[in-house]
């Protein structure tokens, strides 16, 4: 992959899926390499979609995973199903692989009133508790400082439960990523912290984030193990996060992972990435796009078709439509819901403000 | 006179006091090659380079931290936290760092320096993209805290920050960044700025509307929101003295205390939370100062005390209605 | 009973809550097998070990972060901040995420903690050992904020709060940590504390003495300069109602207003700087419920708007003597 | 040298004291090994004394430097006059090495109207501007975010000024260590970040604070060099800093300097370090005593003698008391002072607040 050169520690980073689109033992069940695959593509979908409906006014903002589906997909189906997943903002492909119904990250987008978190949040931040995936948060890196705790409590409850961790290479400049590696080597936490590294940060270059060599190398100071995989190779995402997965089990600890991939689209709906980076740049890319790379190694496999294709992504285009349907039609949250959930129990002055608010819309 | 909103009024700022003073830069993510998320310093890399136009790495503590570093050395930084939600990070390097090195150095250290943060919500960003954290700022001793609500002002109070010997944050309202027009409302921005020098000195209010039933004391987006609820309560014969606090510690007392001997009523506009915030200080100022003078309890028209929300994030902020409403019942109390 | 100061109270309340629930662990700098700067988790290490009384890297955003993780998979962690000088590297973790993750994640997520920390001034601790940052925490939606001021109270307040299901900063007063038997003074501490479970509910203020004239509110250190203040004064016939708050936030506010509706008069004593300060609150609080009531302006005797200093510390703190003089000047008023 | 084994890289830490006393190449003027020395006798004998003045009520606190003199020293020696040097708590020696008088440095300790602080810091906490030393903060690390920014303003205004920041090894867990560390990497700023690794942070051990190798090692992950140096070895800490500061001059970044040293006193005089550690760690670091140990090398040399030690010990003694005689008489800051320097001008609420405790000082 010509784009992943300029990045590569000297090892290189770690790949499975090659140039003739074979890939040597992979341990993953046809029926699970397929689901991964619809997953991106329904991530895809959802994409264009969502940017879209953006343009049009009927959702105030999308941020996208366009380049990082195998990066997101790949490491989140590596997990068990009773593990922890706790996301970064681009990770509702990670959410929707672990079950969560397309319905309800539609309901966030919206911000109505069945949105689980009660249209208290930007689109995009969702939270998942019943399939063990996170609450979405915009601050970048705070979840890197919890993740440890959370794994660590798993730990030390005897349960087999390993914490994923995902974020930016620009997350690593913030201090909780410095304090959460540190914690999670101290404390031996089964902890995966997975940085997708995606070249930008909304318009800075991974280039002015660090000086290191990569960020891989950065788990060095930390104690805990470091791999550089090839991001838009989901097998091999598949592969370095259960690797890391069997190290958590195995009580040697944490692993930091960077994923090379890249972000093809803007950063969110908010940006235009043509005022600060070059077409150029983009095109090879746009060439190791994940999907296809996926599909021809499916297809080889005798795994998928022209004909799933056209199948799935039908199937896929109806389900978003006939759910943006349903979502967008629903109401907005309760004027209650604004003073509920800050305590366990609303105290005084919530509840008098909560009447003052009241009367004014009565009145209003 | 050019007719700026308050992004163009922040950049025509910034760019006029680094021609002026070689020492000032502008600093933080994405505001050099690419002049910043709200394009506040775009154009000031081409013009002064990447040594005054400064990409940093995704870390306010790191912004701040060096900012100060800079500022102590000589430099005249002006630091972008790209919202004010994200200023927590840097909040140990601003509190216990910035805000006391003066004092304790016994002024052999200074480190004077501008952070500039937009703020406030209204562009519906949910808990992340809408805070307005000043109160932290004005209990803390050593910072002085500014907010325009209109580009003249942006522009002349900016100035006089990147002047001031004292560190100051510089809170912009996010939501009338670009102005917005609005049918038949006062509107103070897209505004006729003046062109070259132009300083607003901090520390002195702006009366926006005299009246002599209400003094009402507002900043930044929320000044927007009072004049015209003082435009239709002025319909009912309720004549309401509008102060735009600009900045916001020191605050003006004088002119706070000088409307409310005139008034003897006092309504207090802010987005952020009410408890513990600017409002009870102002509040509990005027009745130290004019207790003999209230014939009414002073009214706070705050955001609720919750996070900031996103769907309701109207019935969250005191918009028009809600200042009409407490400019009522404090007049008729 | 047991005879006990505040740091032996809050050492009694952890092992009791730890005995009690095995989710129950604290974790912080030093604070496992040395017991803590100021002794406060001696012998926790010994009877539960060190997975639950965790020594920390030096990092109050890990020992948060880290915290928050924990709570949210289901522990119960009482975190130490070593002094509450040094909360703020973790000021992001608490006003961002911990305060805010039951509100952004709709209750699915929530993280029940308490952050201890020793707060306050008197130790000759200059800037960084005495800071009083309760109203940064007040004004923080989502957070409870409870602060002590005698054994008893030590004990059953911090078993509420690691009950509660909210997540609770708990200041403890340091300056009063070991108790301090002045000749003449009512002394609330160095108290018969009831052994086993005593619980003090979150929200509930103590009366300390009944007065007519004048109405004080205050909590912490400075309820024991208080309650000396008003036994000066009862001797010129000044009968003032000191009211410990114990809880801050959420307030009491009917024992509050309640109170200044009798006396119509009202003085709140802190140690923290004035500007933002929770007195402010405080005082537009009864302004707001009592307005008619309040023959006299509140009064606020409070630390001033500067760094704490060191040398000249006891004229920073709002000592018996200037409680004295409010009192005086808000009884003769 | 016993003791540092443990704590040893591969390549182990840069040595240039031998265990014959001898020392190879050795590029400092005799004058100046004498004022070295004299230096950390002199801080010896202060910390002595400090530690009785305290236990005599006759000052409130003092944090001290026993046993690592000489990586203080040593670094401190090593900077050039127009460097900037800011410290950490315990480098009193290091600013009494760059010429702040004894005075100065016991007006802080006595708080007294003298104290170019004005006696509201805590004794330890000085400002050493004309110096160039900075201001003691007792916050742990916020110093190394901020010494990139003096480095690199230093650098924009062409001057060849660099700068040296100590912290200890406690210090490297916070975020203000990963984001210093990686402004000054990106920023190629000309700055030092010397590390006392004494072993302790407080009650923890230096393997409680990190998971990683060494400190040292931690330098890989910001792009700049990284010493690990037998920190009680002065000529070894200042040839470590000399390369360090012609990479500074040769614009080729920072560098992160490990000095492992030990804490052979309490924390500080709030401290019993009986509670946390045995006796037998401490005797073997007690033998490795840098005094003795640069003592040796320079009567070797023909540098110093039983009677140049007799008469400076002496001197020191005598100037240490007079200079604590004067500064105790002296009476505290003026009741202004404390409404002062909180701004470039007092506001109105401050002049209101002086007057008010004017008025409070004066009827009391
Ligand atoms: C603490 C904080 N600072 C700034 C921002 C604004 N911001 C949002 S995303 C982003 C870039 C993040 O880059 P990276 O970590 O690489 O993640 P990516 O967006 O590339 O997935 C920035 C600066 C923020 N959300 N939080
Ligand atoms: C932010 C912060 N947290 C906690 C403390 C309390 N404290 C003072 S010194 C210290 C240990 C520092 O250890 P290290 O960095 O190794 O330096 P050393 O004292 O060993 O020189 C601690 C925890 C502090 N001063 N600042
Ligand atoms: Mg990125
Ligand atoms: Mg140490």
């Amino acid at each position: 992959m010509t784009p992943l050169a300029s990045r590569e520690t000297p090892q290189g980073p770690l790949r499975i899926l090659r140039d003739d689109d074979q890939a040597p033992e992979v341990p993953i069940e046809p029926g699970e390499l397929a689901r991964m695959y619809r997953t991106m593509l329904l991530a895809r979908n959802l994409d264009d979609r969502l940017i879209r409906l953006q343009r049009q006014g009927r959702i105030s903002f999308h941020i996208g995973s366009l380049g990082e589906e195998a990066a997101i997909v790949g490491s989140a189906a590596a997990m068990l199903p009773a593990d922890w997943i706790w996301p970064c903002y681009r990770e509702f492909a990670a959410a929707l692989y672990r079950g969560m119904p397309l319905e309800a990250y539609l309901d966030n987008m919206f911000g109505n009133a069945d949105d689980p978190s009660r249209g208290r949040q930007m689109p995009d931040h969702w939270t998942g508790r019943a399939w063990n995936v996170g609450s979405v948060s915009s601050p970048v890196g705070t979840q890197i400082a919890q993740a440890p705790g959370m794994a660590w409590a798993a730990k030390r409850r005897g349960d087999d439960v390993a914490v994923l961790v995902y974020f930016g290479e620009g997350a690593t400049s913030e201090g909780d990523f410095h304090v959460g590696l540190n914690f999670a080597g101290v404390f031996k936490a089964p902890c995966i912290f997975f940085c997708r590294n995606n070249g930008w940060a909304i318009s800075v270059p991974a280039s002015r984030q660090t000086a290191s060599k990569s960020i891989a190398v950065k788990a060095t100071a930390y104690g805990v193990a470091g791999v550089q995989v090839d991001g838009n190779d989901v097998l091999a995402v598949h592969r370095a996060v259960r690797e890391a997965r069997e190290r958590c089990r195995r009580g040697e600890g944490a692993t930091l992972i960077e994923a090379l991939t890249y972000r093809l689209g803007p950063h969110s709906t908010s940006d235009d990435p043509r005022g600060y980076r070059k077409e150029e740049e983009v095109e090879p890319w746009r060439a190791a796009d994940p999907l296809p790379r996926f599909r021809r190694y499916l297809e080889q496999r005798g795994l998928w078709s022209d004909a799933d294709e056209e199948r799935v992504t039908a199937e896929i285009e109806s389900e978003i439509r006939a759910a943006i349907e349903v979502a967008e039609r629903k109401g907005p949250p309760p004027l209650e819901s604004l003073f509920d959930d800050v305590y366990a129990r609303r105290p005084w002055h919530l509840e008098e403000q909560y009447r003052e608010a009241l009367r004014l819309r009565e009145e209003g | 006179m050019a007719v700026m909103n308050i992004i163009q009024a922040v950049n025509d700022a910034l760019r006029l006091e680094m021609r002026r003073d070689p020492s000032v830069l502008v600093m933080g993510e994405d505001v050099g090659k690419f002049g910043g998320v709200f394009r506040a310093t775009v154009g000031l890399y081409d013009e002064f380079g990447p040594d005054r136009s400064i990409d940093t790495p995704l870390s306010e503590g790191g912004i701040i931290g060096t900012a100060i570093g800079m500022a102590t050395y000589g430099l005249r930084p002006v630091a972008e936290i790209q919202f004010a939600d994200y200023i927590f990070p840097a909040f140990d390097q601003i509190v216990n760092e910035l805000a006391k090195l003066r004092y304790r150095s016994g002024g052999q250290y200074t480190a004077p320096m501008v952070i500039r943060a937009p703020c406030g919500g209204g562009i519906r960003g949910g808990h992340y993209h809408s805070q307005s954290p000043e109160a932290y700022f004005i209990h803390t001793a050593g910072l002085k805290v500014v907010m325009p609500s209109s580009p003249a002002d942006a522009k002349g109070l900016l100035i006089s920050s990147i002047r001031d010997p004292d560190p100051v944050v510089f809170f912009e309202p996010k939501r009338v960044y670009r102005g917005r027009p609005v049918e038949g409302r006062i509107t103070p921005w897209d505004q006729d700025v003046p062109e070259g020098e132009h300083t607003v000195p901090l520390g002195e209010a702006a009366l926006l509307r005299e009246g002599r039933h209400v003094t009402l004391a507002t900043y930044g987006a929320m000044v927007h929101e009072s004049v015209e609820a003082a435009r239709l309560v002025a319909k009912e014969g309720l004549e309401v003295e509008v102060i735009d606090l600009r900045t916001l510690w020191p605050v003006d007392v004088e002119a706070l205390v000088g409307s409310v001997k005139k008034t003897g009523r006092f309504v207090v506009v802010h987005e952020a939370p009410r408890t513990c915030g600017f409002a009870a200080e102002l509040v509990t100022l005027v009745s130290e100062k004019a207790f003999l003078h209230l014939e009414a309890p002073p009214a706070r028209v705050t955001g609720w005390d919750t996070p900031f929300p996103c769907t309701l994030e109207n019935d969250y902020m005191p918009m028009t209605p809600r200042i009409v409403d407490a400019l009522r019942r404090t007049a008729r109390f």
